[in-house]
């Protein structure tokens, strides 16, 4: 389908198809993000976390990536940015559920996707610490003039208090990599709110004292969103070094299934943000433009249930890993019980 | 079970490991008011296990500090209050997340006094929940006593019972160097007990011999203890007589306990969560082999958790990785039998 | 004597006296210096480590220190801003000998200077890491009410790299804390130039991003340093917060007695930024506003090598810690050889 | 002394331990262009024991880095040029700096095989420089092998001989899994051997038995297997037959050597400069009290530094720390005698 041009809002260049893509991606994402809430309280699984609120930062930012090209270090809350790059539905279920077959063999907390194939990094749960190995990745790039690829590397708002979050992006200014540092803003790091974990709460702003290009955006808008990542990610590919952005989003939800956000803030606080809601927000606007009609969008939410039913029937049916899989992947090679 | 403890009352109440925690800290904010808690999460929300929830309201949040996520300054900045005549209680969320403030724990908080040559001293408490069994996964279920063990200068406290947490959780606030209060977060809810009223301590460095028994000593501690209470009594019946030692505190380590146990004994048992190589149960078998070598009738044995990473979030690799009571008493029978 | 108004510098407010006592420091503190490394090379101690270059900076920001109320938090390099907050050369003394006697009981390598009756805080080899224990003193400063104090925390461009430093200014501007964090730049990192240090080499440019004060001044010129120092300690002294201070020098010896600097710079480099010293430099300015005659000068020279002798001497002549004392201060109470 | 070599050439070179490491890492520069040093002035300086001196002329700045003063991403950003591909060397200058990197060598580096289930691998090696008797006080002389020994997924090597850091360095470089490799600094300089020429590689885990005996074996390894030989020597013109063996490396650990010499000598002394409590004795002790309680004739005994926090600066106070060829034939003949 061709290009067409609305007046409806600023499209960046971004087809319909792709248009519609990032909705695609979205609903996916919410509905990813309900099923493991639901398999939670149906006792199916003892964790979920969802990341209601980032849809649209995570859905506009994986389409600036380049597949088969960059790299992803991405975090816990990032399902819609890993499905965006690649990971499918039936592989977050994978996770979700602890299968075996999942990437980490059913080893770390859900949310913890990782995937050599697709280029995502494996991280771990503690904050902060995949930041310097994205920026040893951009390195590895950088050094084999790989040109034409980047890092993408993101964390919460929270996380920027850490400091190896400091240490990353200093040398990464310092060696100009090809890497963008995109910082999810949702206001809160589970209880703590943004204005105890930093006294200027413009964290783009810090982006002048690395000597890198910083920017703030407001990440509710899966478009505006993937032009800046587009644009910073392009000047990382193409040697112009690092970039700081900080996308503006809420968390609507609880931090996650172990977490009450009521007895930290209150609801009148995330009705107020739920009135930006991206996802109906950026329906709404395909509809009017004309990009999508209602039963389009009908069609659409129809088939994203489809396809998460699917991919939590499939997965559900997969084995757990075996006992005797606790002893693998310690060194290479067979473990001994001495190591 | 025998609870020992320096003043004892006679009113007493039940309560779980997190409601212990909590009601020592709460009367240790009462009495003190040099004492401030500072971590991620633990105003508002009052910690993620609720052990300090609503403390902020009543003692303010110069006091309840909700820190930014940045584990290194949280225990720096505690090195420097203790350095300046408070004291603090630093929380780490999880214990997994201690590492960042490695540094500042081994580096500096133990160092303090000693290389001040006593002038600056560093009254510090850490407190964090470890250990596994609760589906935490690779990275909510480390246990990290070994990693900090070695480390003179450090105290490193984890008791079981909650009896013991506020004992020792009181001599720990009251201690004059820094401490690493370990909680055990399975035994958080899971374990109830009797816990005296009053302010009242427990010497850090004393174990507590749970059960009495001649045949063979145990020594555990953390929620392993529980388990190894259980298979212990449970031989009992079978008419076999197992002594089960609850360590309580790691680092410093109770050798009298520990070896009045052996002689009697002669057989030694060690049981802990964490991985072997290396770990609590190495210090421990090292030491009665010097000290006690020709009392023991059997090679010393330590069942521990396999040399692998961490434990897995599936069951299935959680399971493997954790030991049970019934694979204690199998152990234990074959020590005694042997 | 009273103060008389000169034309040939600002000089602050300081008195002639004041003047004339900051020269002194930087006389004392180049002699010091010198001293050890002259010990080092008769082989009389095994390390020196100087801070000439540093003397203006170091001066400067002593004389805005209160004494008997501020903290001072420093690192190894600051061996004039601990003379000029109350330590006796006889101190430094102890300390380059590894006396008994020495606050650290001969424990620590020379330079670490601490001293719970001077109000400088005790700190280890281990760079950032005292960063956080300035700001938990600035916290109990505030906690207590003590307005009127505030804590002077002082450390290398280098040591901004550190993770540690990120997390203390992150705090202590989230609580506007009593403390001022000085940055003494003197462009190199043993043989790290600044450059690979950081892409952006104006440090004070990160206070924005933390929300608090920055600025950067000559640390070459003791009054202009003084004045910057004291009106940050005085901002943070009634409740205004933390400062970021960069105060810009240049090293002129090699690291310590163990480097060779001229390995990996040039003596030209080095030539160049020695047209600047600031001793000689200050002394002609003195002179020059009749402040000082070359008589005073000279007899103050005089006075300052007697002073380091005398303190050399007797520091020379006191015990070396006994060998029990390893043994002492590791718990409070006796040591136990199984603990 | 047998320096055991798995491909050993007939021509070699006298080298000291600085030169061996130097050697090896420029072979490995050579060789193999995913091979990066990166550390505080290893560039122009060329490290501060001028190992790297000049390898940034012939390499150049992208393949010598000389990183900003910040240890945790000296060795994070060294895990991700591994799991993307290169052959990172990362430097910790001393050894003392290394526990604010301890998140990344504890929590990431040693789990990132584990965690990702084999999809990604860290082939890392961290150099650092170790130990005491060089006046480096507080804080340039810590051993830190013990902090470090108990976790699985990492690696642990302390080679004492020339020759067997470079076996040991190029097996290191070619590991597939993150190696931790401790260089003595007091034997950089002051130990001399021969290095056989062209690439060879020592097996990591693998104890080197330096002299056989009958009465007492001895394990050892860094500084002290030096003055464990030559008080061993010694005592040999007394007629005392002492078995000395090198450990090499600490993780994994030569079990198989240690039981055999101990299966001979019947007693067992561990050295170690490191203080005792919980240090590599404790492991090597506990495992033999383990496997082999029955083959012993004395108590095993570990001759350690005391439990004190750190070596002083002044000499009185390194000394007093500090073993000696003396004390340790001291501790062998009292062994022999018992
Ligand atoms: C080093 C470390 N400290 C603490 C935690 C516990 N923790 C998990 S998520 C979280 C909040 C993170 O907040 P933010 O970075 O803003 O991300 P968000 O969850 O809001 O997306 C905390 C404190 C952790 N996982 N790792
Ligand atoms: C954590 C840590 N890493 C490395 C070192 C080794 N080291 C000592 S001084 C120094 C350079 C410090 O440079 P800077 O902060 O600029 O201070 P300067 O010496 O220039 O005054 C280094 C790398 C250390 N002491 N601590
Ligand atoms: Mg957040
Ligand atoms: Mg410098």
């Amino acid at each position: 389908m061709a290009v067409r041009t609305t007046t409806a809002f600023e499209r960046r260049g971004l087809s319909d198809e792709q248009l519609r893509q990032l909705f695609r991606n979205m609903l996916l994402q919410r509905q990813l993000d309900n099923r493991g809430f639901q398999l939670n309280r149906q006792g199916k699984v003892p964790f979920a976390l969802g990341s209601e609120g980032h849809e649209a930062l995570q859905a506009g930012a994986a389409m600036a990536f380049e597949r088969g090209k960059d790299l992803l270090a991405p975090y816990y809350r990032d399902l819609g940015l890993c499905l965006g790059v690649g990971l499918t539905p039936y592989e977050i279920m994978l996770s979700i559920f602890a299968r075996e077959a999942d990437h980490n063999g059913g080893r770390q907390f859900p949310n913890h996707y990782s995937s050599k194939a697709t280029g995502i990094l494996s991280f771990s749960s503690v904050l902060a610490a995949h930041i310097p190995h994205a920026v040893g990745a951009a390195y590895a790039i950088q050094y084999r003039n790989e040109s034409g690829r980047a890092v993408l590397c993101t964390n919460g708002d929270g996380t920027t208090s850490e400091g190896e979050w400091h240490e990353s992006l200093n040398f990464a200014a310092v060696h100009k990599l090809p890497i963008v540092f995109l910082v999810e803003n949702n206001l809160w790091a589970i209880s703590t709110p943004i204005e105890k974990q930093m006294a200027q709460p413009e964290i783009w702003k810090r982006a002048v004292g690395y000597g890198m290009p910083g920017k703030r955006f407001n990440g509710f808008d899966p478009v505006e969103t993937y032009a800046c990542v587009k644009e910073a990610l392009e000047r990382a590919r193409s040697g112009g070094g690092p970039t700081l952005l900080e996308g503006m989003c809420y968390r609507f939800l609880a931090h996650s299934t172990d977490d009450n956000d009521m007895t930290y803030r209150t609801k009148d606080e995330v009705t107020e943000h739920r009135k930006s809601d991206p996802v109906p927000r950026f329906e709404a606007k395909l509809v009017e433009a004309g990009i999508m009609s209602e039963a389009d969008v009908a069609a659409m939410k129809k088939d994203v249930l489809r396809e998460t039913n699917e991919a939590t029937d499939r997965a559900e049916a997969m084995p757990f890993p075996k006992a005797e899989d606790l002893y693998t992947h310690v060194y290479e090679g067979a473990w001994q019980p001495w190591q | 079970m025998a609870v020992t403890t320096s003043k004892m009352t006679a009113s007493s109440q039940t309560m779980n490991n997190v409601e212990a925690v909590r009601a020592t800290l709460y009367e240790a904010l009462k009495n003190d008011d040099r004492i401030i808690i500072l971590g991620e999460d633990v105003g508002a929300r009052g910690n993620v296990f609720l052990i300090t929830k609503d403390f902020i309201d009543e003692f303010g949040p110069q006091r309840i500090i909700d820190t930014p996520i940045a584990e290194a300054s949280i225990v720096g900045i505690a090195v420097g209050m203790a350095m300046e005549g408070l004291r603090p209680i630093a929380e780490i969320q999880f214990a997994d997340f201690i590492y960042p403030s490695f540094n500042q724990i081994v580096g500096e908080a133990a160092k303090t006094r000693y290389r001040s040559n006593g002038e600056y001293t560093c009254p510090l408490v850490i407190r964090t929940p470890y250990g596994g069994g609760v589906r935490g996964a690779l990275s909510h279920s480390v246990s990290v006593e070994a990693l900090f063990y070695h480390v003179p200068g450090l105290k490193i406290v984890a008791p079981a019972f909650p009896a013991d947490v506020k004992g020792l959780l009181n001599a720990a606030i009251d201690d004059p160097d820094p401490v690493l209060f370990l909680e055990h977060k399975k035994t958080y809810r899971l374990i109830k007990g009797e816990v005296p009223s009053g302010h009242y301590t427990i010497p850090i460095g004393k174990a507590n011999v749970l059960k009495e028994g001649t045949q063979l000593s145990v020594v555990s501690y953390g929620l392993y203890v529980h388990w190894a209470l259980e298979a212990a009594r449970a031989l009992e019946g079978d008419g076999l007589s197992v002594e089960v030692i609850d360590l309580r505190s790691i680092r410093p380590m109770d050798r009298t306990t520990i070896l009045n146990s052996v002689e009697k004994t002669r057989k030694l048992l060690i049981i802990h969560e964490d991985n072997k190589f290396g770990g609590i149960g190495a210090e421990i078998s090292a030491m009665v082999a010097e000290e006690a070598l020709f009392n023991l009738d059997a090679p010393i044995r330590r069942l521990c958790a396999p040399d692998v990473p961490a434990m897995g979030y599936a069951e299935t690799l959680e399971h493997e990785f954790m030991s049970s009571p019934e694979k204690m008493a199998k152990a234990m029978r074959e020590m005694v039998a042997f």
